[in-house]
């Protein structure tokens, strides 16, 4: 069975260690790590809220997609959560599988679906104060092409 | 009685992170929840008219503006997520 | 300027940390790891042959076309030779990007064309004694779909 | 002259690293080359049959068979590669 691990902490990601997959069936490891960007060169720090409980579960469920839709080992999901500064790790995502495809697309799947479903919200600080950073249409599409008919296989 | 919680931009605008509501048994989806309450607070009509784009989630699980919501949901709203 | 780093060694990779991007430009940060597998529960150790030299090339040429195709800000290629044994961790593909779709895809293409360009040759200790692992079809395949006329783009 | 060097499973049929040869000058390509190693030296001729797949560099690129050899390259000839 696919272990899926997931986790909402307010400690530096950059501490944690995944779990080393070392067990000789999963010959492919695809790791995300998501930082946070400076783009403009004026944000000062981000902060993170969720909803404790739900986030978690919303993790979790992804994650259990995730597992139906490809032969995956393990998966890993770590978001971090409250104040981060720019250059921190803000969300880790970790696939083992026997096959490398399967970890590319599962981690991807992971990541876009998880920045459109699962209930994290950005704030950032600039010179101007703080600001709710607003959803981007770009995200909303990445999660969609997995919804599509030709990448049906789900349910 | 149903438990309203509202996160993010929304939450800062209601001025509020939750209510515990009776509504009239005629309110049975969440977008008649949005608008009762709307009426019955005007804080959080103006909150949810300065939040067009939003999201829903029943008991922690996410749904649609004609969801049914009973007694005893907690039914939360929010913008959309912007995590990763 | 999109760096390029790429290594041979004969020493085990789990010693070696990656650079770490924390540079507030790379958003994003995608990692294969590449481990031994047992399939079959038969295979002892693993040895890989490499062409001194051609090989470093090679690596160093497919970061340049993956530059050319995506907006990346850095790459770092690590492949293992000599023996190895089950478990460990044979090759190593990281690209940091702005963006993690750029990230995802151009590990993905690495890792592809890796497996069908690079001199690199595995041979197996069994129970039957040493034999060399003959190349797949799907590894032909998978590098084939990035030259496609669709996927083009490169130069 | 022309250095050629055999790798993996052909390298272990051919029983040598590389071979140092200066062939005719009628031998201009990577196919004429190897058709030319054949019946110089038996054993490269058994080792390339048994090698059906391959793959050829010249100078550390890899090249096809008709790509062009000259005096003073390093051709060299390996089975299809299986690293990553």
């Amino acid at each position: 069975m696919t272990r899926i691990d997931v986790a909402i902490t307010a400690e530096p990601l950059e501490s944690r260690l995944s779990s080393e997959g070392r067990d000789g069936r999963s010959g492919a490891e695809v790791r995300f790590s998501g930082r946070v960007r400076d783009e403009s060169g004026q944000v000062r720090a981000l902060f993170l809220e969720h909803y404790p409980g739900m986030t978690e579960r919303a993790l979790r469920r992804i994650g259990e997609h995730a597992r139906e839709r490809w032969p995956l080992n393990a998966i890993e999901m770590i978001h971090r959560v409250g104040e981060i500064r720019v250059g921190e790790e803000i969300v880790r995502v970790v696939v083992w599988a026997g096959h490398r495809q399967a970890a590319f697309e599962a981690c991807a799947f992971l990541m876009d679906v998880l920045k459109s479903q699962v209930p994290l919200w950005k704030k950032e600080l600039t010179d101007d104060g703080w600001h709710w950073v607003e959803a981007r249409e770009r995200d909303a599409e990445a999660a969609a092409r997995w919804m599509a008919p030709s990448s049906e296989g789900a349910r | 009685m149903i438990e309203v919680v509202f996160f993010a931009a929304l939450r800062e605008r209601v001025g509020e992170d939750s209510l515990r509501v009776t509504p009239p048994e005629t309110v049975t989806t969440v977008a008649a929840l949005c608008d009762w309450l709307a009426e019955q607070y005007p804080a959080v009509g103006q909150a949810l008219d300065a939040t067009p784009r939003r999201m829903v989630a029943i008991n922690e699980q996410l749904a649609e503006p004609d969801s049914a919501v009973a007694d005893g949901d907690t039914v939360a709203l929010f913008p959309p997520v912007t995590g990763g």
